[in-house]
């Protein structure tokens, strides 16, 4: 792959879930613009989150010649064999949405760092993201959270958990006197229909419940969870909060349909791209003793205004216009890292 | 006496009994372990709402299965035909909504049905085939849609079928249809006759080859009608690819499996609609006792193979395949 | 009064190398009951498809009222006014009386799309009730009824029409006393009415007291016409029989003298709702047959001994090895072979080659250390189906293809390739046409010099005669009779114990 | 026919990819993906072959591999064993209730597909099943080749040189005919949904040592990737004579070729899929053997 790079146009592969649910189809939209504005070309394998196939995907892209890959996997073990791939074959590759624990996970972790075609990951601290939702529901005077998930023992769903119950837990911690609960997390897939219908089975069973966590699953699971509650007829009574933006969120803002929201995490991809594309052009060095790491932040939104101008610089058109873009790309590692954490509604702003 | 029990245990009475007492018992069940939060009034009527999109698709699958055929794009379809109708609705609003899902399954069904009856490939592989080609179709469907949020039904003022009265209208309608084609047209009486015996059938004159893509037209138009309800009770649509839209075949089917058994007592409709009921009843259930839903397919699965058991087993020697 | 109503001209049925029906010329009057006899297989049943639609017609017409009768299919036929009740099971389960009844003839009650069930079910009420059927609910559906009463709503649906001919095929032995009483009455209601009726039935009493006239077939020929009250029972049977007896088919012997020595005991065979303790032996070189009218319960005994029927108890065992057969690998492994009346489905697997099918049963013999050699049972299946002269393209033909005479000696070859002592053929010479049965007959000889022993279960009296060294006549379940092996025996004797 | 399905394929793949699929660094990456789905359809060409259908597979590679990466932390061949066994007793659960109770196999298997589904999804409630970490030395190309070559031998061999492959044939068509010819079609049937279920625990060893942890989505649609293999490969959907052991291995072939290649040509996924779909379709309907399905279902 190496003395490709020389001759044609790079090719960089894309391992996803879907490149066509809501927030897979946002993905695909930003890096398509990216390889447009890079003359790189890219390829797309949809692997359902399905372990053999998170595998299956990394040996597909390799066997169909690019040069990098970008990933996101669904347990970290899945990276063993992606990066030993990775490595047989001279393939760059690099994460997004996900990074490996070095606690929960050490051989994967000391294997990604020794590899010199491991470039590194980027992704969003969910744990602390879990913990900032979580406050913003109890600050708001809510004492009994219910949890919609999307798929039972996801990665990434774990760590948000485990950030609900830690910022359960500092609640507690600071009002001994006006204790908060969290129940235990249902599981609603990833789709609208099943999103509502795992809702409503929550909001029945639990009546009582002042607050409902979606917890991401692509943006369907939360359309679903909120027409459950304005079907029962409890909008603006419990309050939602969710990884994942809506269409209408403005309208759900303003309605109390929706409490808070964090996300606009369809950037995160693009900065793994630069990395692997980088990598690719010999710019950034691979070290083998360690891997380039980008925690993305969570964009906040709690109001409709907020909400307006994230449609604006966000939806309607991308966050980053092809020169922004060509820019990023002759970046330095450094550069780039602080350029996902600036990522903003104020900085598209500022740089319009 | 014994006549008359006997008698008693092949009608419609016996066959109503018995669903409304496995429901029963499942209520109980749950009601007992937990009291407050499940099996109220109220709570019955929401689990009612959820289960009908699912009796719909489950009278669709009815008419190919009494055939003996099947047909695995069932999800496929409800995907894209859920599109079509939103990607109508941006420009047409209801009516566009209501003929994209109804107008769309319904091709979709003539296609299958074409295929099959002129490849003459068995049904389960060739609708394979075509699920892998419905799902990407779907693909594109939905970046044809202006919206931000593509395939979602972002204007409030298209929901009607996402709660009552509407949605019991459309599936009640559907029931009745489904009710009407069996008793009062000739189609049951032919599928069924299809069903047992193709080669008696075919000597008495019945056009199997017609009737079967009869069938099949049937069943996706049925299925564009589960279309229009999931679309409106999720409020959208997602695109998928990779065969996962096989997810959506098989709780329709298990309505099916219900009105299969209970063909032998003359009530099919009225035993999907329990049956898919008490499936969500039992969802219900397990959540209000604070199961992780993770273990519902087990407990879907148990149910249903112990229900297929008691009223679907086949006579001792007859070949079974 | 002698209206001719229905005429057939020189029709003639090929089912491949069979000619079942040759040059038949027949005509039936307005207003008469006419019987239709002769052995099995000689081509009543194929007449009767050929009339109402159900088979093709390879040559020759039938007449109905001075215009040529052109039907494709069953419900096309009934438009016509030609009616069937045919000898197999004609019902539809799954469906209710009333829909059975009208199947393909709804248009009466459609009223546009809407077929109006509640009529339907209705005029099927008052149908039924006017047969003095009203146990019979038209709403039902119909897997809830016994046989015999689908045999009698089939009659309902075939009379329904008000059709001009209406045939019943062999539907007596279905039926019990009160429902022979029942089909009798709806026989003498069609005369009534001026309908003509064909009536098929092996019960040559009955059809001498319920007919006009008979017309007799043999070998697929039209023997003869007469009046019933011209003729007695005797002078129908030689109709019937009629050619030349062929002995030279036959064994020529009639020493019917066998060795003491049993290698097969059956003790208290019973089957719910076949046959009843039932207890014989057999002996070592002996051919016993076994008759009786195909209901008799006598094709189940065949599939018992060989350990094929559920619910069997008693006892089947071989004295001389001490054990008892259970099962049938059991059987097979012992030597025990056997061939059904219902070759196709029992006795030979169609959808698999003539090779596999000789060597199946004998795979465990041919294994060497369960290890199987291709080219061993090429040569096994090769020899053996040459042996028995299989009219083939080669051993990888599949079996469908096959002549029914082909197939039956396919069946024979694995049973000789199996090299079996003990051989229960039921029908073994069903639907084949004279040359086959010489060389199954022939062949029969042959093992029982060879000292095999054979039960044939048999519904030809003149094979049963002419091959046995003893006879056990069944009827309803239990022995009626026993016949040693006699040059004077006669079929007469025989059937006297049948019916 | 479907040796000329493969080779068609391979062919006009080779063109539209510029040979690329032909290279030696990519038939090992092409390969890698043959090994779980040719074992495990070597159980449902059995089954097939006697008239059946299994759509559990998926279910029970998810489950066993859970029981595979649960044991392997105390002893990896301990691991295998029981998975094995977990395979064989799932199989004999679909068998029974599809032998005993005489209920079509589709729907025991779609009830069964769904039960040990949810049995899997409630093990991972927590996270992943983690196998233990020797597990991914295993992880190398002649090993697998070798396994899977050995499993396929074995049932090569007890296909063509014992009375099974005879047996399963005249079942599936014919089950009555081949009581009466001394099989045992009940029990035959039962032992071969066992047998199924214990391949595919099997498999689930291969399956671990490529992903290391297991999810509750692990082996989701294995069985229709199964289906649509054997198909391509020629396998008679009613089972019978026509059935031959060559359908499992140019079906697995074709599939991942297929699945491997598309990608090369076309960049987006909806688009394989597209393709996938239509030339799926072309494939069957090119080869697939009418004369012997009298019905066609
Ligand atoms: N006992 C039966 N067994 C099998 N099929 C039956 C039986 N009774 C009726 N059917 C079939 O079902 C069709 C519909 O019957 P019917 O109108 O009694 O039921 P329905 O009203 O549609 O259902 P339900 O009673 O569930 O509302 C009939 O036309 C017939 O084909
Ligand atoms: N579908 C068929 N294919 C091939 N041969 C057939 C078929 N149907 C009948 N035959 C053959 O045609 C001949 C006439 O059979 P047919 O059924 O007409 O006899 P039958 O007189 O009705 O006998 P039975 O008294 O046993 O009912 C027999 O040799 C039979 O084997
Ligand atoms: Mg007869
Ligand atoms: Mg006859």
């Amino acid at each position: 792959a190496g003395e490709k790079a020389t001759t044609a146009k790079p090719l960089i592969g894309v391992s996803i879930w879907s490149s066509t649910d809501t927030l897979g189809s946002q993905v695909k939209r930003m890096l398509d613009a990216a390889a447009k504005a890079l003359d790189v070309d890219v390829m797309y394998v949809d692997q359902g989150h399905i372990s053999e196939r998170v595998t299956a995907s990394a040996e597909t892209l390799v066997a169909a010649g690019v040069d990098g890959i970008i990933i996101c996997n669904s347990a970290s073990a899945e990276m063993t064999s992606v990066i030993n791939t990775a490595n047989r074959n001279k393939v760059y590759t690099a994460q997004f949405f996900r990074v490996i624990d070095p606690v929960a996970n050490p051989n994967e972790h000391k294997l990604a760092v020794s590899s010199p075609y491991y470039v590194g990951s980027v992704h969003e601290d969910e744990v602390d993201n879990g913990i900032n939702l979580v406050r913003i529901l109890c600050e708001k005077g809510n004492r009994k959270i219910a949890l919609e998930g999307w798929e039972a023992g996801d990665a990434t769903f774990l760590l948000r958990w485990e950030g609900y119950k830690k910022g359960i837990e500092l609640w507690n911690a600071e009002n001994p006197t006006d204790k908060a609960v969290l129940l235990d997390p249902q599981y609603g897939g990833t789709t609208s229909d099943t999103g509502r219908a795992t809702a409503e089975a929550i909001i029945n069973a639990n009546p009582d419940i002042d607050a409902l966590i979606v917890s991401g699953g692509g943006g369907d699971t939360l359309v679903g969870a909120l027409a459950a509650i304005e079907s029962l007829g409890l909008k603006g009574k419990i309050d939602v909060v969710s990884t994942d933006f809506l269409a209408d969120l403005d309208e759900q803002l303003a309605t109390g349909g929706m409490a808070a929201e964090s996300g606009g995490h369809f950037c995160d991809p693009l900065f793994a791209f630069m990395m692997v594309y980088n990598a690719i052009k010999g710019n950034y060095k691979v070290p083998t003793d360690g891997y380039y790491e980008i925690l993305f932040p969570y964009l906040y939104v709690a109001s409709s205004e907020d909400y307006n101008a994230y449609a604006k610089y966000f939806v309607d058109e991308l966050p980053y216009n092809d020169a922004e873009l060509r820019e990023m790309a002759n970046m330095s590692f450094d550069q780039l890292k602080a350029a996902a954490e600036r990522l903003s509604i104020e900085d598209v702003i500022s740089r319009r | 006496m014994n006549e008359t029990i006997s008698k008693f245990k092949r009608s419609k009475y016996f066959g109503y009994a018995l669903l409304f007492g496995l429901a029963l018992f499942f209520w109980a069940f749950f009601k007992i372990l937990s009291p407050h939060n499940f099996g109220t009034s109220k709570l019955m009527a929401n689990y009612l709402q959820t289960s009908i999109q699912y009796a719909v698709g489950g009278c669709g699958f009815y008419f190919i299965v009494v055939m003996g055929l099947f047909d695995m794009s069932i999800g496929a379809n409800i995907v894209l035909s859920s599109l079509v109708g939103v990607l109508l609705s941006r420009q047409f609003g209801y009516y566009g909504l209501i003929l994209g899902c109804l107008l769309c399954g319904t091709l979709i069904g003539s296609f299958n049905g074409f295929l099959y009856t002129r490849l003459r490939i068995p049904s389960m592989i060739v609708t394979v085939g075509l699920m892998l080609v419905l799902e990407s179709v779907a693909a594109y469907v939905v970046k044809l849609d202006p919206a931000g949020f593509p395939g979602k039904l972002t204007d409030p003022n298209i929901l009607a079928f996402n709660h009552a009265p509407w949605n019991y209208i459309v599936a009640v309608s559907a029931f009745l249809l489904m009710g009407f084609i069996l008793r009062f047209t000739k189609l049951g009486t032919y599928f069924n006759a299809i069903g047992s015996n193709e080669f008696v059938a075919k000597s008495m004159g019945i056009n199997v080859e017609k009737y079967k893509f009869i069938g099949f037209v049937l069943l996706h138009f049925f299925v564009g009608i589960m279309a229009l309800l999931t679309v409106s009770y999720g409020r959208g649509m997602l695109a998928v690819t990779g065969m996962e839209s096989m997810g959506r075949n098989f709780k329709p089917l298990m309505g099916t499996f219900f009105g299969v058994a209970f063909k032998k007592y003359g009530m099919p409709v009225s035993a999907i609609v329990i049956g898919e009921f008490i499936i969500t009843l039992i969802f219900n259930g397990l959540v209000a006792l604070n199961v992780p839903t993770t273990i519902n397919d087990f407990v879907t699965g148990a149910v249903l193979l112990i229900i297929v058991t008691l009223t679907n087993r086949g006579a001792r020697g007859s070949v079974v395949k | 009064m002698k209206e001719v109503v229905l005429r057939s001209e020189k029709v003639n049925k090929h089912f491949g190398i069979t000619h079942a029906v040759k040059d038949v010329s027949l005509e039936f009057y307005r207003g008469e009951v006419h019987g239709l006899i002769g052995e099995n297989g000689s081509g009543k049943s194929t007449y009767c498809s050929m009339l109402s639609g159900i088979h093709s017609i390879s040559s020759g017409r039938f007449i109905l009222e001075g215009k040529e009768l052109n039907v494709k299919s069953l419900v096309d036929a009934n438009m016509n006014g030609i009616s069937i009740v045919v000898q197999e099971m004609g019902t539809l389960s799954g469906l209710t009386v009333a829909e059975n009844i009208f199947l393909g003839r709804e248009h009466k009650f459609m009223r546009g799309f809407f077929k109006d069930t509640a009529q339907m079910n209705r005029e099927t009420q008052q149908l039924l009730d006017s047969y003095g059927l009203n146990r019979i609910s038209a709403s039902r559906v119909i897997d809830n009824y016994s046989f015999e009463d689908r045999k009698l709503i089939e009659i309902v649906k075939a009379t329904y029409f008000e059709p001009l001919v209406v045939t019943i095929d062999e539907t007596t032995t279905a039926l019990s006393q009160k429902g022979r009483e029942e089909l009798f009455k709806i026989i003498e209601h069609l005369k009534e009415t001026n309908k003509t009726v064909i009536f098929i039935s092996h019960d040559l009493s009955e059809v001498l007291a319920h007919t006009d006239r008979i017309s007799v077939l043999r070998d697929g020929e039209l023997v003869k016409t007469v009046n019933s009250d011209e003729v007695d029972a005797d002078e129908l049977k030689r109709l019937m029989v009629g050619r030349e007896l062929d002995n030279r088919y036959y064994r020529t012997d009639y020493d019917g003298t066998v060795s003491d020595e049993v290698v097969l005991s059956v003790s208290n065979l019973s089957v719910p709702g076949e046959f009843e303790d039932i207890s014989f032996d057999l002996h070592r070189g002996e051919i016993l047959g076994i008759g009786g009218l195909s209901e008799c319960g006598m094709h189940e005994l065949g599939k018992a001994i060989f350990g094929g029927s559920y619910d069997r108890s008693g006892s089947v065992s071989l004295p001389q090895k001490g054990l008892e057969i259970t099962s049938i690998p059991e059987a097979i492994k012992h030597g025990i072979a056997y061939t059904s009346k219902d070759r196709d489905n029992e006795s030979i697997v169609l959808a698999i080659n003539i090779a596999d099918n000789i060597t199946l049963p004998s795979l465990d013999v041919l294994a060497k250390k369960r290890v199987l050699n291709k080219k061993e049972l090429h040569e096994f299946a090769q020899s053996h189906a040459d042996r028995m002269s299989v009219r083939m393209t080669g051993i990888k033909q599949y079996v469908f293809d096959l002549s029914g005479g082909n197939k039956q000696k396919v069946v024979l070859a694995r049973w000789l390739g199996r090299d079996s002592d003990i051989f229960v053929l039921d029908s073994p010479t069903r639907g084949i046409d004279v040359k086959v049965k010489a060389d199954i007959y022939a062949l029969m000889g042959e093992l029982k010099e060879r000292g095999k022993s054979i039960i044939m279960i048999s519904e030809e009296i003149l094979e049963l005669i002419g091959m046995s060294d003893r006879i056990l006549i069944m009827k309803n379940g239990t022995f009626n009779g026993t016949f040693a092996r006699s040059a004077v025996l006669t079929e007469e004797d025989l059937i006297a114990k049948m019916v | 026919m479907p040796v000329i399905g493969f080779v068609g394929l391979v062919f006009v793949f080779s063109i539209l990819t510029n040979g690329r699929i032909l290279n030696p660094r990519n038939i090992n990456l092409m390969l890698s993906q043959v090994y779980v789905l040719m074992i495990a359809s070597l159980g449902v060409f059995m089954i097939m072959t006697v008239g059946g259908l299994d759509f559990s597979q998926g279910s029970i590679l998810g489950l066993t591999s859970i029981v595979f990466a649960r044991v392997s932390q105390h002893s990896i061949i301990l691991g295998i064993i029981a998975a094995m066994i977990a395979g064989a007793l799932m199989g004999a659960f679909n068998g029974f209730f599809h032998v005993k109770f005489r209920i079509a196999s589709f729907i025991v298997t779609i009830c069964t597909m769904y039960l040990f589904r949810g049995l899997c999804e409630y093990l991972t409630t927590h996270g992943p099943i983690s196998a233990s970490l020797r597990v991914i030395s295993f992880d190398e190309t002649w090993l697998k080749v070798l396994l899977t070559t050995i499993v396929i031998t074995i049932g090569f061999l007890a296909i063509h040189f014992t009375r099974l492959g005879y047996d399963l044939r005249a079942i599936g068509a014919g089950e009555i005919a081949a009581r009466f010819s001394g099989c045992r079609p009940e029990l035959t049937t039962f032992l071969v949904y066992t047998v199924a279920g214990m391949i595919t625990g099997f498999a689930s060893f291969i399956n671990v040592i490529r992903v290391g942890s297991i999810t509750g989505t692990a082996g989701s649609q294995l069985e229709t990737q199964i289906l649509i293999a054997l198909v391509l490969g020629g396998m008679p959907i009613g089972g019978g004579a026509k059935a031959r052991f060559s359908n499992i291995i140019f079906g697995a072939l074709t599939y991942s070729v297929l699945e491997r290649s598309l990608p090369m040509v076309f960049p987006v996924s909806a688009t394989q899929q597209l393709v996938k779909g239509i030339v799926f379709l072309i494939v069957v309907a090119l080869t697939i053997d009418r004369k012997s399905l009298r019905v066609i279902k």
